[in-house]
Parts: C-alpha cells; structure tokens; sequence
C-alpha cells in the first residue's frame, strides 16, 4: 500500500497510532475531543515529530529513524481548525501566498489564487486584511490558500467548524472535487462530512486507534460507543447466540447476523426510531420485547429522545411529543421497548 | 563645635595629590573630582561644595564671573607639556621633531586647556602638528598612549607621573613658556571656615611638597 | 485601562518631557543660526548620520539572526546568550570604549593580528561604527527577540505547510509579522548610536571630520560654553526625534 | 530559521562577547581581591545598588502606566507621546545631566521653586536616583509598549465580559500575560541604571558615599589607573550578570 | 418589553440592527458568515460601541447617546468561537476567574469552578495550562467559565463549533439547565441547537434583520432562502392565488394556505422529501405535477439530493441511490416533479 502509513507515537500527549490509508482515498478520522486526531494530522504535516516509529506518505518516510522531512517538502496542504490567514497580508496574497512560495510567476498566482477566492465565495474580500473579515469569511479564504497549491496530500483538522449551513454545501462539494483521486485526511465531528466526503474512516480514542476501514464496512457496523453515537445508532455489547444477541442479564435481542457473525462476544446496532415504547407488552409480530427504566428525556426538535436501560446499557428510542405526553415518559418509569428484529444487525 | 569637613569640587588631574593630602594631615575631606568647567557648572547648579579647586587660569575667571566664589582665587600650583610614548617608545619619537611624521600623535583639542597650552608649544616650538586624535581631555590622551594605541601624546608632567612605568617621558624644554596654572578659592554659600582650612593646607609647605612629589610645578 | 494609572501616567511622562524644556530654556536662541551653519557643526552632524546609518544596517545584518536564533532557544543556552548580549548594555560607555581597545586596538587580543596584517582600526571612521554596533546592537536584539518569542510559530509552520521554504518563511512571514518590533528596535538602535559617546571618545578618538561626532562635539564645546553644548546638543535631540517619529509612524501593530 | 542564517549570527554574537573577553585579559587579577574589599569599592557598590532597586521601583510604578497608556493611543498622539518617552534615551548622557540641572537644579525650571520650599536635590542621592529614572525608564516604557500592543486585547475583553473591573485586568491579565517584557524591560532599566554615568556626574556629582556610584568609581579611578579601572568596571558587569541571569530565567514565553 | 433592545449601527461593519428579544428568552441568532451576527453579540457584551442608537438590557440602557456602560458593569457572560482561555492560568483557575472578580471568596470560587468543570467533563484538567488542551477541551473550560458566574445574560457565540458529537448533547443539555428563565442570544449554524435551545430566533443576512419572532412561528415559515436552507425545505416565492402560489412562468403550485396567507406576494415552502421527480407525468392523484430541468446532483449519504429548476427557482428532491440510477439523472436533465399538495404550506 502506499498511501499513508502511520507507527509512531508522541509520548508526552500519550497518543500512539498505528495506521495505513489507501493512495487516493479520502480518510475522515472522527473521535472525541482530546481523542489524538489533530495529533495524527501534525505527524502527518510534519508539524510535529514522532518520538518513536515512522510516518510515511506514498511510499516516502518522512519521519522515523533514518530522517524527517521538514514541512514545506512534504507536498502536503493543511486547513486547520484557526484559519491562521497572514494578519500582514491581505486576502489575496494570502491565497497566493502558496503558489509564490513554489515559484510560480506573480501573473499566474494572482489569477489562480483569485480562480480559487471565486470558487470559495470570497471573491469580493480579495483587499481586505483578515481582521476585517468574520470568522467563517477566514475560513473559507484558508481553505483558498490551502487548496491553491493543488497538493499532493489534503490534511483538513474541522475545517468547517464555523461555516455557516448556506455556505458548507458548497464548500463541500468544491473539496469532493478537490480531493477526488487524492490522498486525503479530514478530521470532523460532522457526519455528513464522512458520508459526502470520505471513502474510509479512522476511529480514535483516547490517543488510539480503535477502528479503520471503507465508510461503507466500519459505519453500519459500529464496534465503539463513540461510532454508534455519531451514526446515531444504539449499539449493544453481549453475546452471539443463534439469531441473537445475549446481554448480561440473559435476555436476548433478536436481530439479523450477517455473514461474518460468529459465536461469542459481539454486537447489535439498532436505529433510534426503530425502537418503540410501551406501556405493556403490545405483543405484535416480529419484534422484541424488552424491560427498560427511563434514564433521560431529551427535546431534538420534531421528536423527544428517551433514553432507557436495558440490562445496564443505553437505549435511545424517539418518540413523538404527543407519545411521551401519552406515556407520562419521566426519569424511572418502567416501560417496554419493543424493537423490530429486522431492524436489529447482528456482527 | 565640630570638626571641619570641607567639601572640595577639584579638577581630576588633582585626584591622586589631594587625596594623599588629606590622609597625610589626617582630615576629613569629601571630594568632588571632574572635569573642572563641569565643576563649575555644578556649581552654579547649587552644588553644596565650600572650595573650588580648578587646572586652568579661564575656567577660574568663569567661576569668579558666574559670582560663584567668595574672595580672591589664590594660585597653588603650575603644570607643564611633555611629550611621552607608551613604554618602549616602539615608534622611535624623539621629541616634537620629525620623528613626529607618520606617527600617530594624539593632544588635546584646542578648545580645552591643555590642548590651548599644546596648541601654543607648537607654535613656540614651529612645529606643525598632525594629530590622529584630539582628546577633550588630558585623561583621553594618556589613556590612547598607555594603550600603546598612539604612539606619543603631549600630557602634563603631572599625568606622566602618575602613569609611571606604563609611559616614557620625554621634556620639552619650550613648554616652560607655556605654564598651566591652578587656582583654588572658597565657594559663595559654603562654610568658610573649613574652606579656609583647607586652602591652608594646600598653600602651606608640607602641600607644596607633595604636590611636588606628583610633578606639579611651584606656585 | 483603569482610570487611577492616569495619574502615574502623567506624573511619568513630565518627569521625562520637563527637563527637555529646562533645556530648551537654556539655549542660546540668538547664536544657534549662526552655530548651526558652523562648519564644525555640518561636519560633525555628517559624521554622525553617516556613522549611525552604517550602523544600524550592520546591527540589522547580524543583530536579526542573532535574535532569531536566541528566541528559537530554550533554557539554559538561551540565559547565557541573552546574558552575554545584554552586557554591552549595562557597561558604562567609557568601560565598553576600553574593552574595544582591549580588543581591537592595536595591542589587543583580535587587533595585534590584524595589525600584523596592516588592518588598523583605532583613530578611524571604521572605530566610530564599531563603538556604536557594540553599545546600540543589543537594543535590537532585545527589541526583537521579545516579538519573535511572543509569536507562537503557528504562522511559521502554515507557511511551511504552503511550501515556504525557512527562508521564505524568514523574509515573507516572520520578519514582516515582527515589523514593529523590527522597526522600533531599529529605531533605538540608531537613537542610541547618535548618542553615543564614551565608547567613541575612548576607542576612536576626536579629530574633526574622522571620527569626530556630534556628541563628541558637544562635550568639547561644553569645556568651553555649557549653553552653546546644549544648542549643539538640540540638533541631536532633534535628529532623534525625526528618526523616532518615523519609525513610530511604521509601528503600527498588525493585530491577528 | 534558515540554515544560513548561522553564519551572522555567531559573527553578531563574537562581535558582542569578544570585547568582554578582551577587558577580562587587561584585568590586573592579583590586585582584584584587595580591590574588591576596598572602603570605597564597596561603597560605590552598595550606593549603585540601593539607587538602581530605587530607580527601578520607581520606573516600574511611573513606567508601567505610561507604557499602558501609550499601547492604548493610535495616530498622532501616540507617535509625539513615544517620541518624547524615547528622547532621554538618544540624549548622549552629559546632555542629559545638563538637561536635568537646568530644570531640578537650583536654578532651574522647577528646582527654583523646589529651592524656594527648602527642598534642593542636586547632589544628593535623590539626584542620582532622578538621573537613573530618566535615563532608564524609557527602556521599561518602550519595552512593555510593544509587549502590550502585541497583545490584541481580546483577553482583556473576556475578563472585562466575566466581571474584572479595569484595575482587576491590569493586575490579573494585562501585566501577568506581559510579565515577559516587564522583566526584561525590568532588567534594561536595572542595568541602564546600573551603567549611568554621565548624567550622574553632571547632574548629582560625584561624592563618595553621597552620590559616587560605581561607574563614577571606575571613571575616577581610571584617572589613574585604567586597569584597576577595569577590574572595578568587572564588578558592574557581574552584576549586570547575575541581574540579566534571573530575568532572564522568568522571561519564560506565556504561549496562547 | 424589557428584555434586550437594539436599535443600532455599526457604520464601519455596515450593521443596523433593530431588534427586541423579550426577558427569560434564548434566541437563536442565525444567518451566513459575515451577517452581522457577531456584531450584535459585540454590541450586548460593550466590546463594540455602536455609532448611533442604544443597545438596552433589562431595561437598562447600555450605549447610547446617554452614556456607556462597560463590560464588566453589565452581568452579560460571553462565549466565543476561540476559546481564549488565559494563556498565564491554568484550567482552574481560568474557571474561577469570574467568580474571584465578583469578590467570591478563593475558597467558595474553588468550589463551584471545580462543580462547574465536571459538569462540562473537565474535573480531570484543572491543573493543565491551555495550550495543553486540544480544541474541544479548551472550548469546554470556556463555557464553564463563562456559565460559573452565574450571569443575567449569557450570550454564545458558535460555542459548540468545535465540539464532539458525543460531548455536544451533554453541552446542549448543560446549556438548556443553564439557560432556563435567563436571557440568553445563541449563535448557532446548527439546526439541532436552535430547535433544542432557543425559543425565539433572529435572522440576519448583510448586517440586517431579515425575520425574527418565535422559533414555532418564524422556522415553518421561512421567507428568506438563508432560513430555507438551514431548516432544510425548498423556498418557492410567487403570488399567492386561491390554494396555491403562481410562479414567475405562471405555473401554480397548489398547497395548503395558513388562516394569514392573503393574495400577494406570498412564498410556499415544501420538504425536500416531499418531491418526486419522474420521467414523464406520473399522473396521480392529489399532486403537482410540474417540469423542471435538473441543476446539480449531491450525495448525502443514505440519499441523493437533486435540486432542479423549478420557473427560474431552485427546488431540491432527495432520492435514494437506486432512483437516480434508474433515472439517469445528470444535468440538464427534463424531468417531471410532482408535489404533495399536503406538503406544500402556503403563506
Ligand atoms: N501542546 C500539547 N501539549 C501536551 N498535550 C497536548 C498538547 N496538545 C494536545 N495535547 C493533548 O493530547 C491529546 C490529543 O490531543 P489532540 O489535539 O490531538 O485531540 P483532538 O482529537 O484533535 O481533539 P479535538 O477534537 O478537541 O480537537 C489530548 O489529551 C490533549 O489534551
Ligand atoms: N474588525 C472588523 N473591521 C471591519 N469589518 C469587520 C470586522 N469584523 C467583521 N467585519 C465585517 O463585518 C461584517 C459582519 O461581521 P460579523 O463578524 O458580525 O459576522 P458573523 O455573522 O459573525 O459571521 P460568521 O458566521 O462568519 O462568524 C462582515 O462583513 C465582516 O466582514
Ligand atoms: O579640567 Mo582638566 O584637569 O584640564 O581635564
Ligand atoms: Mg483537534
Ligand atoms: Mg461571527
């Protein structure tokens, strides 16, 4: 493989990565905060150097051992959190800021640095000096300046944390065109992010990795509470049994196994909104019925999240107002949650 | 009532002589040296001083003007050019002569008193000077020669003596024309009686004596 | 800023502006023209611009690495250099003229061999630069150091990520970014130099068109008329004030 | 930084070290302990500290408000407020102590009112300690400036959101968050004190125990001696270095 | 009313504001990058002054030509997009900085910053500086600082823009504990937050008020495309005639009028999931049927977002993978949309 390869550790933060991503893949690497990603992006960009191991991009080492390549040969572009546009320089010379530095002619820059303020929506601030700009206003020329230069990689750490939801669909799709066919990390807490824009996905935890893989295996099958919160699943841990799950107190959720199921510790991912809630058992067809106790209730607009526990572990089911109104949903009810097996996914 | 405890304002040059001066009559003396127009100055800015001790004739006449005196200065002692080179003489200089050319030769400036009495030597002597450096003070001057950076400078005798072993000495027998006087007198506003004392202790023989010993010339 | 630091304010700046005016009191209004046309004056002014210019660009030359490289250092290397630069400082100029001599004049420690070579510093022009690099060169490290340090880097390495090469970085983004710093040391580097005076007075000498400054002028002429010292001395105050406005007019700070 | 940058900046920092070298060459080391426990080295010493801790506490309450006040100024009064601050230190110091004689003298601008009160400064320590502010306060001044223009404010502005009265942001955020540049602009202003000399003279004289410092000292000994003179000038630099030393070991950057 | 009132300009940032926000509410303050949005909190908190006008809080006039009152006399807390945490003081102490300049003894201010800290899962950092926190954290300390001091008007700006999926639902429910019965303005560009936090909502577009009232009131009804977009429907803008809107081409779009819908100018707003697109006139029962011409195709995850072109106006239809493969949908494309009628409001 020789896309990016990633064995290092940085001690004092306590992160320690072992990691490879495909050539021309885009990888969002998503985690909770602290999680070690902005980390992994700075041993990748060179800002930060591994006190052991090696990082290597396309085939090159470019910290370990036998070296370490300074940031500016990397061939590798970053758009950061802070869009830490030059204060000395205005819009324009920011976004080319990147071209002159490799060489290219003032003429040229100047009209591929303004080529790319236009496509990112700033073409009107080209003479404005950052102070003068507003927080997603900076961003979106950072994302200029770094995209300019047409990298080899893109290292993106939450480059859309302050745009506004008119502007980040467009700036989506200018970086689905930018990063096709190229090596590519994004760091986000979006999830829409990963389903527009990423073909694989890292988890990290704790300064670890604790799942990678293609979108399309690692997503549906979440093995991290991390994962399962940020698809918006709930995930149970327990025990494969024949057409089931078994958790600690013995009951068992029924669910569909897919091929790689095996006996013995596993998991089930459940969609919130195939989960109901009842009074009594309602006993209906192909579906579970389980004892729960309310834990939390939680407004999300349309519908109420109720949150219960089942044998220990979280359950969120949504509801509609009027059904929690109907249960007298509050903190310690007994209820029964039923959940259509079909729903359940077994691995 | 107390002892007296003059205050002295005095030319730098008078450093050395006016300290072993005190200890020898075992008084108390609080001393101000400088360079003596700054002195002056100084004290038309209120310095507390009861004596004024000056190393020329023009900056006395200055003190006298700016109505800063009480009575009549009072001569003490005389000073005169030489001519010396750092020890060894590397440069060969003989005297002020030809020996002179191509060396580098540092005086005082014109404007200061010792370069006024350089400036006079030359003429009596008809020599023209091609100095590399013209110092504002005598200090400056000796301080380029024991360096060994000049080869010669024209300094009182009295610095000569004072540098020792550091600096050969060479006399100029046309600088007697040339005399540096020293003047002391009381200061307007001090103690008079300490300021008494103490120019008695200068002008009397046993001050004369060790002014001598650190090459000052008679009053 | 709370309203009760207004007092020290104003009790501190008086203090520093007042006795410029007891000197403006002082000078003889009525012969200045006539002082400030003086040939001694025009050539000793020359001089000092001519010294202080030349100056200040080498104190640029290799006071700017000199700081780049202390606030890139950490620890004990960064106490003893920072140390060692500030000393020249805090010597009382006559002492720093003297430690030139020591060194560079023609017995000193590096000034005997280059003398062997025929290269004599003292009692040149060449002495006057180098007394005022010694005493004004640490102003601007210092001046700078402290921006470079403040500046957390961050700038530095997205620059680098853009392809910047640490050269490019240097001339393109850090140094501009320190600008103010840059240029209000330089500023005081040149303020300090025209000022100087023991350091010149005991390594390189006074003769009228070489080595003669204006402030060395000043202290000669003060031997003879104070007043006339001062009226000299307000040429220089004067000079000083149109570098320190200029500079302060480029100062404005680059807010992040 | 550049790899090439390291040839000017050990060139930059030979230039300032070697002179110090050269002076410890000349030092007459025999004679040194003798020296050092001299009646009058020793109170040269202890007048030069007393009268520095004094002129940098007083720097440090007048200074740190104007440098305040000035970071918060733009336009043209702040460009004629940092020119004054800087004059005194372009003042080549004899003028300075002329300057400062013409106003707190006897006879002076303010000094005759003084005088006229019964309160006359010239030539005691007080004056010592006036010519020491004067020409080493501005180095506070100028150095915290730049520190606290840097400083966009924006900390200021959340502690002002979160309750600080402005007094409680100067003492909690403002000077804690610039505690770099006022210890070394602290230091500056100590070893500027510390090496002053010409206004000494001029303005305070030179009177053993009253208003003789030791850069005074050395001056007078040079007179005769210009190796003892060293040796006593060794003293200032030891000092100086044990002054920069310590700051320099809290002149830590606070990184953002 | 005596909540909080802007009538004001700031000319420099082309800003006038005119605004009334009623006591104990939250309101959701939203709009693109550059809006202005900022700008209204700098006014609240008196890091701005404004050129003219008055800013009042509680009654209280604040800045105007009567005066200023400076930020620390207004009990106004402010969270920011930068965290901005003291760079000199380490996690607890940053926390306990309001609480010590409102005279709180160290003790008690020790106490409640350290509660207030594990509220926002920080008890774990308080002797670390800032620059040893990574993003998220430093933004977590922040609202704990600000939240410690109890203010009358808590004022966010963006404050969960750099936050986790995992940590941003405990925030968002610290913040609704927090926030109840208080005067509170949130600058949000997330949805979730608006429908889960704030009771009324502010729209701002190019420093202007466009639409501000209750969030029941104004986000059905959006009449700006800003509002359109964040709430994810299609905005369609015409003549209001009798049970439908008649386009600029003359096509009517038959809905359901609100008891205010009136004749004139008036919009309908339809669900992105509401619209079909086929080939040729499905030709079913209670629908619109109406041509368009597609513009862009976008993937979103589960589904594909086709906006097409609707009488010169953008409408968007999300279908599955499968139907757009079937359809053969790329640009330029002639397809038939048919509507619900039911989902169509008009107003
Ligand atoms: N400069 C630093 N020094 C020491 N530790 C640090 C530093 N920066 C971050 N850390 C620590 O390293 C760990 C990983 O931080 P990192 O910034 O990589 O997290 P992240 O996943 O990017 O989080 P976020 O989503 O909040 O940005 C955290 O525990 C953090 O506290
Ligand atoms: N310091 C400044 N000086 C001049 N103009 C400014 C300044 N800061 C912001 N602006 C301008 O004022 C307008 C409003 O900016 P503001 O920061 O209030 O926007 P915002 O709604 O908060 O945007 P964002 O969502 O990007 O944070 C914008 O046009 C912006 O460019
Ligand atoms: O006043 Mo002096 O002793 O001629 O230098
Ligand atoms: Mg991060
Ligand atoms: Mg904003």
């Amino acid at each position: 493989m020789t896309g990016i390869r990633v064995d290092a550790a940085v001690r004092v933060r306590d992160v320690v990565l072992d990691l490879d991503l495909p050539e021309g893949s885009c990888t969002a690497a998503i985690g909770p905060n602290g999680a070690g990603k902005s980390t992994f992006v700075g041993l990748l960009s060179g800002a930060l150097r591994p006190d052991t191991g090696t990082v290597a991009i396309h085939g090159r080492t470019v910290a370990g051992p036998g070296g370490f390549v300074p940031p500016h040969k990397r061939g590798v572009a970053l758009l950061e959190q802070r869009s830490l546009l030059f204060p000395h320089l205005d819009v324009l010379a920011n976004a080319m800021f990147g071209l002159r530095s490799r060489g290219v002619p003032r003429h040229t820059a100047r009209a591929e640095a303004l080529a790319q303020l236009e496509r990112v929506g700033c073409a009107d601030l080209t003479h404005r000096r950052p102070n003068q700009l507003s927080g997603g206003q900076a961003q979106r020329v950072a994302l200029a300046r770094a995209l300019a230069i047409k990298p080899d990689v893109v290292l993106l750490d939450e480059p859309m944390a302050a745009m506004d939801v008119a502007a980040a669909p467009e700036i989506r799709s200018l970086l689905r065109t930018h990063l096709a066919g190229r090596t590519s990390v994004l760091v986000t807490h979006d999830l829409l992010d990963v389903l527009t824009l990423a073909s694989h996905v890292v988890v990290l935890e704790r300064g670890r990795v604790v799942e990678q893989g293609r979108v399309a295996d690692v997503l549906p099958r979440p093995r991290s509470q991390f994962l399962a919160d940020f698809t918006g699943v709930n995930l149970l841990f327990g025990d494969l049994v024949d057409g089931g799950l078994r958790l600690a107190d013995g009951t068992v959720v029924a669910g569909l196994a897919g091929d790689d199921a095996t006996a013995g510790p596993g998991w089930a991912s459940i969609p919130a909104n195939a989960v109901g809630l009842h009074l009594a058992d309602p006993h209906g067809s192909p579906r579970n019925a389980v004892d729960v106790v309310v834990r939390a209730v939680e407004p999300r607009g349309p519908v109420v999240r109720v949150v219960v526990d089942l044998a220990g572990q979280a359950l969120a089911a949504d509801l509609t107002t009027g059904a929690v109104a109907e249960l007298g949903v509050e903190p310690g009810l007994r209820l029964v949650a039923s959940i259509k097996a079909t729903a359940v996914t077994l691995y | 009532g107390e002892e007296a405890h003059p205050v002295v304002f005095a030319a730098a040059s008078l450093t050395n002589p006016f300290a072993d001066l005190a200890e020898n009559a075992e008084v108390n003396v609080d001393y101000s040296f400088g360079g003596s127009n700054g002195l002056v100055d100084q004290l038309v800015g209120g310095a507390p001083a009861d004596v004024f001790a000056s190393a020329n004739t023009a900056t006395m006449d200055r003190a006298v003007e700016e109505g800063v005196t009480a009575g009549e200065p009072v001569r003490f002692a005389t000073n005169l050019l030489v001519l010396v080179t750092p020890a060894g003489n590397p440069a060969g200089i003989t005297g002020l002569d030809e020996s002179l050319d191509g060396a580098k030769l540092v005086i005082c400036a014109p404007e200061v008193p010792c370069g006024a009495a350089t400036a006079a030597l030359a003429e009596t002597v008809g020599i023209t000077l091609e100095p590399v450096s013209e110092e504002s003070a005598v200090t400056d001057v000796l301080g380029k020669v024991t360096s060994g950076e000049a080869d010669a400078g024209l300094v009182y005798a009295t610095d000569a003596a004072g540098a020792g072993e550091d600096v050969e000495t060479l006399e100029i027998p046309e600088s007697s024309q040339h005399v540096n006087e020293y003047w002391i007198v009381a200061v307007k506003g001090g103690d008079a009686d300490s300021a008494s004392s103490f120019i008695e202790l200068v002008t009397a023989a046993a001050g004369q004596e060790l002014l001598a010993d650190f090459g000052f010339g008679p009053a | 800023m709370p309203r009760w630091t207004w007092l020290p304010f104003a009790l501190g700046l008086t203090f520093l502006v007042v006795p410029l005016a007891g000197m403006l009191a002082r000078v003889p209004w009525a012969e200045l023209p006539a002082l400030l046309v003086s040939h001694e004056a025009v050539e000793a002014l020359g001089l000092s611009l001519l010294t202080c210019v030349v100056a200040t660009a080498v104190s640029l030359v290799l006071g700017v690495p000199l700081a780049l490289a202390m606030s890139r250092m950490t620890g004990r290397t960064a106490v003893v250099v920072r140390t060692l630069v500030t000393i020249p400082m805090v010597l009382p100029p006559v002492v720093a003229g003297l430690a030139l001599l020591s060194t560079l004049g023609r017995r000193g420690l590096v000034g005997q061999h280059l003398s062997a070579w025929g290269i004599e510093i003292g009692f040149t022009t060449v002495a006057v630069v180098c007394a005022q690099v010694f005493v004004a060169m640490p102003f601007l490290v210092i001046a700078l150091e402290g921006a470079l340090r403040a500046d957390s880097g961050d700038y530095g390495t997205v620059a680098a990520n853009l392809g910047a090469s640490p050269t490019r970085v240097l001339w393109r983004v850090t140094l501009p970014m320190s600008m103010p710093a840059l240029v209000s040391g330089a500023a005081l580097t040149f303020a300090r130099a025209l000022g100087e005076f023991g350091a010149t007075l005991t390594f390189a000498g006074s003769l009228a068109g070489t080595t003669r400054t204006l402030p060395l002028l000043v202290y000669l002429t003060r031997e003879q008329d104070t007043d006339l010292a001062l009226a000299l001395a307000l040429v220089l105050v004067l000079v000083a004030l149109v570098v320190v406005a200029v500079s302060a007019r480029f100062n404005r700070p680059v807010s992040t």
